[in-house]
């Protein structure tokens, strides 16, 4: 039993390490021109896309936002898919067209990747509208950030998820800050789970620090959502180490703030149950070693793959 | 063949996909208990259930994002504005996930949904209900745009929009849905795309849509006593645009006229412009000339009204302009 | 102190009457093709408009929707104006240009008559965010109907009005009806003062039968915006008799439904009120001759008012 | 004359209007603790305060409405979106408000407020973050629309917008901020709807306005080493709408192409073509050509980027294309 716990507690473990590389990776190649426009990264908040998708089935759906690295790899789309988007490559998970904000991948079900705040929420809810109307079984997931919640799209959601008991589970990942701006000067309530009241909607509310915990609670919501058709809104509390984007000068925040939120740091916490658990410096040192190689063939492959050619401009634009 | 009014085309249309696939649903504002606000929808809910015909809160974005979403895992919804007026509000939820998100995902997803609903100037309703949404959605790649102007027109566009894979704005008109026309019996489609040369004439070229036809027609019927016969062409289709019937014309008459109820910034009517400008360079020996709807918001009062959009006489006016030249 | 408080009640009623016979004269000149486009007759919700009114000064602001009539009387605007307004003339307060959904009164404090569903509670958002800007201590009074509350922007302009503190509030006229579909069908919770729990506002909720009893909540509600710079969201439970507009049939309810309603009608209650307080018929028929000369003489002003030129199309597009 | 970059130029108007009027206020996302979103408002929240320069949550709709309230009782708003693609959740309240209350209330109420922020093609952020608004807010009666290319230019048309009584939609452009200028000291202010002519030619009338005026200026550099000299007019305001020096420089050069950023069907570009056909036809030696952004959402790919929107030699290739009739 404790074996099974420490496997997969494990297996999630090796995911976010293999997200915070990834983005790790991503960074340098920003830095490096190699990618462009807007690169929201994921660093610190793992846990959140990692424990909510564990408690998911293959079959169902995910939908999030601009950050959405973690979620495209927590949700099984591949390395390589992944950073060939972010440099623009045609192998990439949206031919290159997409970009770090739109991550697509209609085998794995994660559908996407929007840039404007709120406006997929409604998506979402009609996924599972369809899994409602198929009478499918599937869940959607959706994530948002805290900033989104006083959008208006947000509560038009809601509300129609409400009213019409869709097997939606909305997450808001609250890491503290929209952008700049602290949730404290965003919303007169601090706590965006609060809002389910207004939707007399299932709520709750945890932080992200240890992923199996996001699992299990999550995990209730997805229940709910499969076998009683009703939707939850969850607020994860969370925190981002790196700026908004890679633009961001970050001066909101201090140095001494983000030091101490690493100390809570979700990955560091899994680690330390699996050592508690028996895995020693040699398992870790592997796994390091495993997750290199992955993200460096990801950049390798990105690096080597051709750019879109000039068809593709109009090639979508309609079926 | 039968005759129908055009909302009783509009409801055949709908009723015969629902009746083909059960993915197609429809979706608005007192499209189902309340039978339509305009009865366009009337009797479906009896027919295909709540569960097909669902009847939404005031919530355009949520329900138009919701349908989107739905169509990207395989439905085909029909969302209904009550009116396109109300499609402000769920303006980017046409423009930046309906039209884009087959391109952003690199085509892993289409988006196989129907908006549709009035649009334009209904009967002393005022400036925030009584536009012509034309111009705006025509400019947006990725999405479709029709105006039918006749009952068959709006059943067999209406099935096309239905079947295609793409979002199409369906562009109604409050004042047709009583107009009655003949409707083809049995399956009857029009394909998007191509426009409808409805009368022949060797003097002047006069290109419309929607609910500005009969105007036109009327006009043409009053200058062809008097010896002026103008071709006119029926756009039906906005987006993609089918000039090809126009510029034939516009060979022969080498005098264009564009009506438009819109506002006449832009749109539709000064793309027309545009392409016949370009195409038609050589032959046009007069400018083309547009007759649109005022630059100004609609007033309630009935005669200001009237005089805010065309009229078939000053579309009259407009071709003895263009023939003035 | 009896007389006194029969006074106020003798005035509201009197309002109340006014409002009730004015569109009474309004439908019969919407069915002789006087009055073009839409009509939302308000008769049987005047108790609400007439008591929130009642408990503002002249120099507060109010903001409605299409169904603006009873508050458009309510702040002081004149029949005249008002009549000549549905008839499209030149005389009436929007020129004739704006027509039922749109009655304005720059000096009444009056701000519209909206027929975006929402659309105007962030416009009264900014009205208030005015007062506070200025310091004014001038209160804003909002309204709007229940099927409203499903959209966005009555969850932005609250997110906001509570964010900021503004001297808002926000009255949800519940007449249990948004055009033909129930309440039950458009909100998962019916309590729609519930959904100021998302946003840590003050609420309250409460039937417009008594007007005396409306003035003093909403009462309650503009000391907190005017002394505290505090918004409230108040629902108002009422009813009307006709249907949505003119042209709805109304066969989504039963005539004994609507019977059942009238048996709590404001203003037979507030006149009930004023008999036990010893008014008597001569009062009343008094009264009623009053109120039938003021509405003829508007329905004749309108009918004899000019249409305005064409010249005015243009003139206020710009200023 | 000082040189100042197109943020900075932006940044002393606002603050210049801001002193000398205590109504005007600044609201936004990012506008006031960070500094802004691309740091066009660096330094107003210490200068003039958290009243007066208001950090907004997400809710374009919510704010952009309370400022049309704001501004119908005595208040100048100044209302930034971080961008213009964010200003579609919003859409509702600038066509069906903004741009209508002082029709509907019979002249009552006036509404003098300021939407700005970057519009178009930023540089690889995809197709919900690269759009130009242009068209679709210059269909619309009731507001006037703006797109300054210069520093100069700017700081007076935004001078200008925020001491005008109506609702004024000011497109800025992410790639013009950092571009420097020389800007007149003092009191500055550029009036809404003059465009200007700023290059002089005989050969080719060239019409461009915001971001295109480089390329376009830059293809007139090229092009006069080969002694085709185009005269270049910068718009400036879209709406109104001033032709006059285009039509005079047509009426000398008989060619014209329009250059424009955004997608090419109706728009701004297409309302130019069809007043030149219309008040130049005689003079109009070839077709009006327009070299416009491609017809498709915008691809991330830098490569992909660069080719649908123009550049300085497709507008080459345009002129050529127009001299080529
Ligand atoms: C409608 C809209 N407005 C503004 C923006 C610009 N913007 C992008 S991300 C962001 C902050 C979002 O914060 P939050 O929702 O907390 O998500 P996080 O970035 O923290 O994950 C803003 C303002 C946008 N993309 N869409
Ligand atoms: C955004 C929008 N969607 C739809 C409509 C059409 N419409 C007008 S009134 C109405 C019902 C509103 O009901 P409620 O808010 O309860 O107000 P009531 O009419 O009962 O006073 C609808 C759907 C509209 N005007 N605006
Ligand atoms: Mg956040
Ligand atoms: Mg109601």
């Amino acid at each position: 039993m404790a074996s099974e716990v420490s496997d997969e507690l494990g297996a999630l473990h090796r995911q976010m390490v293999l997200i915070r590389r990834f983005e790790e990776a991503a960074a340098k190649a920003y830095s490096q021109g190699k990618i462009g426009g807007f690169l929201h990264l994921y660093i610190g908040q793992e846990a959140s896309a990692v424990g909510a998708l564990a408690a998911l089935r293959e079959t169902d759906y995910v939908v999030g936002t601009y950050r959405d690295h973690g979620i495209g790899l927590a949700k099984g789309m591949t390395p390589r898919a992944c950073m060939a988007e972010l440099f623009g490559k045609v192998t990439g998970c949206s031919k290159g067209l997409g970009g770090s904000m739109h991550y697509f991948d209609a085998d794995k079900r994660m559908l996407g990747g929007y840039g404007i705040v709120g406006g997929h929420v409604p998506l979402a809810a009609g996924v599972a509208f369809k899994a409602k109307y198929k009478n499918t079984g599937e869940v959607t997931v959706c994530f948002l950030g805290d900033g989104a919640v006083s959008i208006g799209d947000f509560h038009e959601a809601l509300s129609l998820a409400a009213l019409w008991k869709l097997p939606l589970v909305t997450i808001v990942e609250n890491n503290e800050y929209s952008m700049g701006t602290p949730l404290s000067r965003t919303m007169s309530v601090p706590d965006s789970s609060q809002k389910a009241l207004a939707y007399g909607m299932a709520r709750d509310r945890f932080h992200a620090h240890d992923v199996l915990e996001v699992k299990a609670r999550v995990g209730e919501a997805v229940k709910r959502a499969r076998e009683s058709s009703l939707p939850t809104l969850i607020e994860i509390q969370t925190y981002r180490y790196r700026g908004h984007s890679m633009s961001d000068p970050g001066k909101y925040r201090s140095a001494e703030e983000i030091e101490a939120r690493k100390k809570d740091d979700c990955v560091l916490r899994a680690e330390a149950a699996l050592r508690a658990q028996g895995r020693d410096d040699a398992y870790f040192a592997a796994l390091e070693a495993e997750i290199e190689a992955i993200v460096e063939d990801a950049v390798r492959f990105a690096d080597e793959s051709a750019e879109p050619g000039e068809e593709l401009i109009e090639a979508y634009t309609y079926a | 063949m039968r005759k129908l009014r055009y909302r009783e085309a509009l409801r055949e249309a709908i009723a015969e996909e629902m009746e083909r696939d059960p993915n197609v649903f429809l979706m608005g504002e007192e499209v189902g208990y309340y039978q339509g606000a305009y009865k366009v929808t009337e009797g479906l809910l009896e027919r295909f259930g709540a569960e097909r015909v669902v009847d939404a809160p005031i919530a355009e974005s949520g329900f138009a994002g919701l349908g989107i979403g739905a169509a990207m895992v395989g439905l085909r919804p029909i969302i209904e504005f009550m009116t396109w007026n109300f499609s402000a509000v769920a303006f980017d939820q046409i423009l930046n996930n309906a039209a884009k998100v087959r391109q952003m995902s690199g085509g892993q997803f289409t988006c196989p949904i129907v908006f549709r609903g009035p649009n334009g100037v209904a009967r002393q309703t005022g400036a925030q209900h009584s536009q012509s949404f034309d111009a705006i959605y025509a400019y947006i790649p990725g999405v479709k745009v029709v105006a039918p102007a006749t009952p068959a027109d709006a059943k067999g566009l209406l099935k096309s929009a239905i079947r295609d894979e793409n979002p199409v704005i369906f562009l109604e008109d409050e004042r047709l849905y009583g107009v009655t026309g003949e409707v083809p019996d049995g399956e009857h489609l029009v394909p998007i795309g191509v426009s409808n040369l409805v009368r022949q004439g060797a003097t002047a070229t006069v290109v419309t849509w929607g609910k500005m036809l009969p105007a036109v027609l009327a006009a043409a019927e009053t200058l062809g006593r008097e010896g002026v016969e103008c071709a006119v062409i029926d756009l039906r289709s906005l987006r993609p645009l089918d000039l090809a019937p126009v510029y034939a014309s516009v060979a022969e008459t080498g005098r264009a006229l564009v009506v438009q109820e819109g506002w006449p910034y832009g749109g539709v009517g000064a793309e027309v412009v545009d392409r016949l400008q370009r195409e038609c360079f050589a032959q046009l020996r007069a400018p083309v000339l547009r007759v649109t709807g005022r630059d100004a918001s609609m007033p309630y009062n009935k005669h200001l009204e009237d005089l805010s959009i065309p009229s078939a006489e000053t579309v009259v006016r407009g071709v003895r302009a263009v023939l003035a030249y």
